[in-house]
């Protein structure tokens, strides 16, 4: 495996004194054009076009004049750069009589969010921890059931919920659909919750049984301190989720909570005889906006994270 | 040394048992009941309102004999094998290549995984757009001189579901790669030592010795992606609705179609019952394997 | 007065029994060692002590209390453990005090009790850092301290010392000893594959092989007199010297094997002596050579193969009729490999085991 | 099932009071493109001049997305005060649970009766002798749009039927143009169909095998000329890669395309791009064959609540989107035609005035909406949409298929 950093150590091998051995010697020669690195950073790059493309051709996109879009090809840069797509996405684009644009639905997306992420990762932290730590007669068959539970495609189970949200008086509020949020995050956080934790050395919760903590001291006092990577992964995989979801928010609550994802949606979705393409994609990014900021911000951690949470099982 | 009743076990543990209440609850009302449920209506002629009128297997039948149904599987299973070899594959090629000591690591690996951020609906309308042929590549191409270059797996009934797996591909890799990269970080560096001073080729290694070690992170990718694959929907509404014609359906459309937009909830039941048959065919065996033999403490 | 008895104890995961109907009765202030190769059940059988894991049947008591259903924090005991398992994101104090803090003693008693733990244990520097800015002897000290501050009857040991290099391993081994003099009246069961650990420190040992106690003795009886082929062949290190033969007893007992007849006049047989196949056991420092072999009353010349120096002494590899034969002599030896060297040993220190059951004669 | 009951259990009498409070009451559709934005904006104009307030819930997407949401809404107890339904079968199943207002009293203190241009848009909303749902407007399918510049460019005259078009479509390829723009949804493919039925086959050939459901004649001889013709449609189709229907009438706009068979929706959309009736485009009702049109519609169903105030105010809604004035407002936006026959029109364009001239001769028949169930009609749209991207398909096998699904239809 080479190490690129080295590679500057120059193509100067050949610098035996005279008299002695020739032959190799010293630091074995690098090239920094090596076949090596030309064919493993030539494919990276190209593989790294393909994944920016579609980013690209968004933001260029949204950054055109209607009549530009029409005419030029959706990879050229914009002639004129212009924010007013961007500006009626966020804030002037009508759906049905309201045209408020995609701001209408930020802050609820927000409301949604903050609190479904939260009791998603509480319950599915405390699920993997006492299946990893406790275990109980026909705890593992609970598993499989949620594993079962993770391929559930989740029309197949919106009727079911209503009838359950209705029956427990929550359907059409807030809390409705952060209960339905927790349902469905917790297949998999579990499973990643329950796999990091199971990765822990057991002799540090035997420590602590031995020291009298008990099944929610060593939970707050040991596992959950020593956790930060597995809960950012959970983090973010639930911000993405939460925030990306239109179904779930739409069918459980009530316009006045109503997602932004409801709007893009609305925008997308309506067209006034020609399709505003260039407004479609800055409503896309926007909305996309916070899932993307929280990926670029903690894309270190999460592999982390997951190397912490999946690599043992 | 007196003699002691032993604590009921209901309470042993008792914690633990109250903390998992909302996994239990889950499972069995939701997970459980739900499926029961939906089998129970799978049975009924419910239209637009779940109701308990017995047609016995009218329902699987007009299913099975329903050319969108087997449209749907057929798709689902070229989208399924394809979209499983190719995550796998591009994903541990990636993080493999990622695991060379590379420079840029940072920022290769966030634009791989950036598209994850999007939601499968933002993905759908972007590859839509650049896989149409009046203004993306086709157009691009043909601008560039190529008069004869036809590129529209989205409006080609026999390549569609390609078209999607493109963009399924592109939204999904990224995940997968950080799983890999991250099992290929839990490799003891001496397995590498060892191999090399054996002489081993690095994709002998690879191949041979670091896949087999990666064993836990494989079953997590899998679970990951077949419960994606499945559940596919989002993808195909918004990339091409289906079209050309039935083309590119899925069973979760099919399921989602039927209990809505056709209001016949008995059929869009059993189109469900049917995935949830075959996902517990898959399953079960594997619970068993991982769960029935061993017990660890 | 026993500070631990064991009765009856059986532990089984699904069908496979990990301890067999299992009794052990230990004295207050004994220091007991669990000792067997990985996977014999002893350190399955300290979780059990400990309440971390629940028995199948049987029962414990802990200073006369039957402990068998009781939480492990219940059991008046402190445990260590190989990885240490220092809670990481506490400090060195933090970690000492988590046990009391949750069993709510009072704030100034939990301070004097890390105060002298730490003084006995010479840590008192380090009370503020995390376990990861500390070493692995510091860390393991510490571990102690958090079994120590919990002023318990009985102190857990599981393979304390495994993960420590081996000079460290030594050092901490005298202080373990001298910790365990200094609180007279302690209980200490100590699980260790390692037999030199198990010698040095024990009151008395407890061998163990698939789930049950092979021998429990003293050290010194462990190591003369192995009540079966299984301990002496795993006590002792270069291991014990095995040679088959028979036992004739016509008038007088005699053993006889490839390289001939050995009198076992001197031999103080464990039972009435039956003729039959039996192993002879000769631990290779009760061989003698030259000249005090001659005055043995069981001598032979044998041609040597290897010779392993080892600084205080040399270990000299031959053969014996058909067997395999190790010997030690002093590290000054000149003997070199092809030389034909006289040596003997008396079967008195030696031990004679059935062929069949394997036990002691 | 208790399902339907806890929410019966509920529901309260209804209050015929018109309350003097203002309530906001949330309306659910799925309106949002700018034409249709504009035509509900008038409903809501008209209520909130009520002292009540409108509460908008527009959610985009007809049937797959915003159907589910109306429903669940419902069904989970907590309904929106009014919402959208395409006024024929799909609500039938509410109604029947009893999960819906029942809004005769405000139909006969309406008179809505006597007024109403078509009786039967009204019995579509009647169940049981009581009237459930307040039917807002008139649309028709048998619409086929031409744009004069494409054949102008072609060198061939406007069409004045379906068979001109046909004969014509060569001449249009030459020049690089599509004959019939057909959007890849699969209503609009199975809209085709039913437009093709009734425009060539006459109202007896569609009544026999949409009401009569009488899979005989669906697999005969007469049917199998609408399929050749269907054939013809989708031969003129290809090329035309667009998914929404006002892409479709965009490239008719802009002359891309010969053609569209589109409802009389698609007249805003040309409304919008600034187009004359009779210049820039022209409109053949009936395909210019048989001169009929189907009542296709909206209506408005109010879910019972037990709440008194916002039970009149769904009352007053009612009364509002029946109301001669608001009609008018809201059908000059819309394109559609106005459900009352005593209100005037003379604001109207040339293709609304044919329109009202063959709904005046009585020309109407019932809309597919109205005659099969939403199961049969999605069977039949994936038929269709299949027939449509699936050259391999031979007339002969959609028609068997489709008579299959007639004979099963309910």
């Amino acid at each position: 495996m080479s190490d690129p950093t080295l590679s500057s150590a120059g193509a100067a091998a050949t610098v035996g004194s005279p008299g002695l051995v020739s032959g190799p010697a010293g630091p074995r020669p690098r090239r920094r054009f090596s076949r090596r690195n030309i064919f493993l950073y030539g494919t990276l790059f190209v593989i790294a076009v393909y994944y920016l493309l579609p980013l690209y051709v968004m933001v260029v996109t949204s950054l055109k004049g209607m009549p530009e879009v029409r005419l030029g090809n959706i990879f050229s840069p914009p002639v004129e750069i212009t924010f007013e797509p961007w500006v009626k996405a966020w804030s002037e684009a009508c759906t049905g009589l309201n045209c408020d644009g995609l701001s209408r639905g930020f802050w609820n997306s927000v409301r949604i969010t903050v609190p479904s992420v939260i009791l998603s990762i509480a319950i599915a932290s405390i699920n993997g921890y006492a299946l990893a730590n406790w275990r109980f007669k026909g705890s593992e068959t609970f598993f499989v059931i949620l594993i079962f539970g993770a391929f559930i495609p989740y029309q197949v189970m919106l009727y079911p919920i209503v009838i359950l949200l209705r029956e427990i008086g929550l359907y059409g509020t807030l809390w409705g659909l952060v209960i339905v949020h927790s349902i469905f995050g917790m297949p998999i956080l579990t499973l990643l919750f329950r796999n990091y934790f199971t990765s822990l050395p057991e002799e540090l919760f035997k420590a602590a049984r031995v020291d009298g903590a008990g099944f929610w001291g060593i939970y707050f006092r040991i596992m959950v301190p020593m956790s930060l990577p597995i809960f950012v992964v959970a983090m973010i995989l639930q911000i993405t989720g939460i925030w990306n979801d239109f179904l779930f928010g739409v069918v459980y609550t009530k316009p006045d909570i109503y997602p932004m994802t409801v709007q893009l949606n609305n925008i997308v979705n309506s067209v006034q005889g020609v399709k505003e393409y260039n407004v479609n994609m800055a409503a896309t990014i926007l909305t996309g906006l916070v899932p993307l900021v929280v990926y670029f911000v903690s894309g270190k951690l999460f592999v982390r994270g997951i190397a912490a949470g999946a690599v043992k099982g | 040394m007196s003699a002691q009743a032993r604590p009921s076990q209901l309470f042993k543990n008792l914690n633990a048992k109250i903390a998992s209440i909302p996994m239990i609850l889950t499972a069995l009302v939701v997970f459980v009941g739900g499926t029961f449920w939906t089998i129970l209506y799978s049975f009924t002629d419910s239209k637009l309102l779940p109701r308990l009128r017995f047609v016995g297997l009218d329902q699987y039948e007009r299913l099975w004999s329903a050319p969108r149904w087997l449209t749907s599987i057929e798709n689902l299973l070229i989208y399924g094998i394809l979209s499983l070899i190719f995550s796998l594959v591009i994903g541990f090629l990636l993080a493999a290549l990622l695991d060379q000591k590379i420079r840029f690591e940072d920022t290769f690996r966030t634009i791989f995984l950036y598209p994850f951020a999007l939601s499968f609906i933002v993905t759908g309308l972007v590859w839509q757009w650049i896989l149409n042929p009046d203004f993306g590549v086709q157009k691009v191409v043909r601008s560039l001189g190529f008069d004869s270059f036809v590129f529209d797996p989205l409006y080609n009934s026999d390549i569609v579901i390609y078209g999607i797996l493109i963009a399924g591909l592109w939204q999904g890799t990224g995940l997968i790669m950080c799983l890999m990269l991250a099992g290929l970080r839990g490799i003891d560096e001496d397995i590498w030592k060892a191999a090399r001073v054996d002489g081993i080729p690095m994709w002998k290694t690879y191949l041979f010795i670091v896949i087999p070690m990666m064993r836990p992170v494989f079953i997590t990718t899998l679970v990951i992606i077949a419960s994606g694959i499945v559940k596919l929907y989002d993808l195909v509404v918004a990339q091409t609705g289906g079209g050309p014609g039935i083309a590119s359906e899925v069973p979760a459309k099919y399921v989602y179609d039927f209990m809505f937009r056709a209001q016949n909830l008995g059929q869009g039941f059993a189109g469900s019952t049917m995935m949830l048959l075959s996902v517990a065919i898959v399953i079960i065996p594997w619970a068993y394997l991982e769960f029935g033999g061993k017990k660890r403490v | 007065m026993a500070s631990v008895s064991i009765r009856n104890l059986d532990l089984s995961f699904g069908s496979v029994n990990v301890l067999k109907n299992l009794d052990l009765d230990i004295e207050k202030g004994e220091f007991l060692v669990l000792l067997g190769s990985s996977g014999c059940g002893k350190s399955t059988l300290l979780n059990c002590i400990a309440g971390l894991l629940d028995v199948s049947a049987g029962q414990i008591f802990i200073s006369d209390k039957n402990v068998t259903w009781e939480e492990p924090k219940d059991r008046g005991i402190g445990m260590v453990f190989q990885s240490y398992a220092l809670y990481p994101q506490m400090s060195v104090e933090g970690n000492l005090a988590f046990g009391l803090k949750n069993a709510k003693v009072p704030k100034d008693e939990i301070a004097t009790r890390i105060k002298r733990a730490a003084e006995v244990l010479h840590i008192e520097p380090l009370l503020q850092r995390k376990p990861s800015q500390l070493s692995g002897g510091q860390r393991q000290r510490v571990a102690i301290g958090r079994a120590l501050v919990r002023d318990v009857d009985v102190f857990l040991f599981d393979e304390p010392l495994s993960n420590l290099d081996a000079k460290l391993r030594a050092e901490l081994r005298v202080e373990l000893k001298r910790l365990h003099r200094q609180l007279e009246n302690t209980t200490m069961i100590y699980v260790t594959h390692d037999q030199i650990e198990a010698l040095t420190l024990a009151d008395r040992i407890a061998i163990m092989k698939e789930g049950s106690i092979q021998q429990l003795a003293d050290p010194h009886t462990i190591y003369n007199k192995p009540t079966n082929l299984f301990v002496a062949g795993f006590i002792g290190s270069p291991s014990i010297n095995l040679i088959d033969g028979s036992i004739e007893n016509d008038k007088a007992p005699v053993f006889n094997c490839s390289s001939g007849t050995i009198n076992l006049k001197s031999y103080e047989f464990a039972a009435p002596v039956n003729a039959g196949k039996a192993v002879l056991g000769v631990r290779p420092e009760h061989v003698a050579t030259g000249a005090a072999a001659r005055a043995l009353s069981f001598n032979t010349e044998v041609v040597i193969d290897v010779v392993e120096p080892m600084g205080s002494d040399t270990l000299i590899w031959t053969t014996l009729g058909a067997d395999e034969f190790r010997f030690r002599v002093g590290g000054q030896t000149n003997l070199a490999p092809g030389e034909t060297v006289l040596i003997g040993f008396d079967p008195a220190a030696a031990s004679l085991f059935d062929h069949e059951t394997e036990l002691r004669l | 099932m208790k399902f339907t009951k806890t929410l019966l259990a509920g529901s309260a009498a209804i209050a015929l009071s018109t309350s003097a409070f203002a309530t906001d009451l949330e309306v659910t559709h799925w309106w949002t493109s700018g034409g249709e934005a504009a035509a509900v904006g008038e409903f809501a104009k008209a209520f909130d001049a009520t002292g009540n307030k409108w509460v908008d819930g527009a959610i985009a997407g007809s049937g797959g997305t915003a159907r589910p949401i109306m429903i669940s809404r419902i069904t989970g107890g907590d309904p929106m005060g009014a919402t959208q339904f395409n006024h024929g079968r799909q609500a039938e199943e509410l109604v029947e649970a009893g999960l819906m207002k029942d809004l005769t009293a405000v139909a006969e203190a309406g008179k809505w009766k006597d007024v109403i241009n078509e009786i039967g848009l009204l019995d579509s909303c009647t169940i049981d002798g009581k009237i459930y749902c307040a039917p807002v407007n008139i649309h028709s399918w048998q619409w086929l749009w031409l744009s004069n510049k494409a054949f102008a460019d072609a060198g061939v005259a406007v069409p004045a039927n379906w068979n001109e078009l046909v004969a014509a479509a060569p001449k249009l390829r030459e020049k690089g143009m599509v004959p019939l723009a057909v959007g890849g949804q699969p209503w609009q493919t199975t809209g085709v169909f039913n437009v093709l039925m009734s425009g060539l086959g006459g109202k007896d050939l569609y009544l026999k095998v949409y009401d009569a459901k009488d899979a005989e004649v669906a697999g005969g001889a007469d049917v199998a000329k609408i399929f050749s013709a269907l054939n013809d449609a989708r031969e003129m189709s290809r090329g035309s890669n667009v998914q929404d229907w006002n892409q479709a009438t965009n490239m008719v706009i802009t002359g891309k395309a010969g053609g569209q068979i589109m409802g009389d929706w698609a007249q805003g959309e040309f409304q919008i791009a600034e187009q004359v009736a009779g210049t820039d485009y022209s409109c053949l009702p009936g395909l210019g064959v048989n001169e009929l049109l189907s009542t296709n519609g909206d209506a408005f169903y109010f879910p019972k609540v037990d709440n008194a105030e916002i039970s009149a105010a769904q009352d007053k809604l009612a009364e509002v989107l029946f109301a001669p004035t608001t009609q008018v407002a809201f059908n000059l936006k819309k394109g559609s035609l106005p459900i009352r026959k005593d209100v005037d029109l003379a604001a109207a364009n040339d293709c609304m005035k044919k329109g009202l001239a063959i709904l005046a001769k009585g020309g109407l028949v019932k809309s597919t909406d109205q005659l099969i169930s939403p199961d049969t009609a999605t069977q039949i749209d994936d038929l269709m949409t299949q027939f449509f991207s699936d050259e391999s398909i031979t007339p002969e096998d959609a028609q068997k298929r489709f008579a299959g699904i007639i004979k099963s239809a309910d």
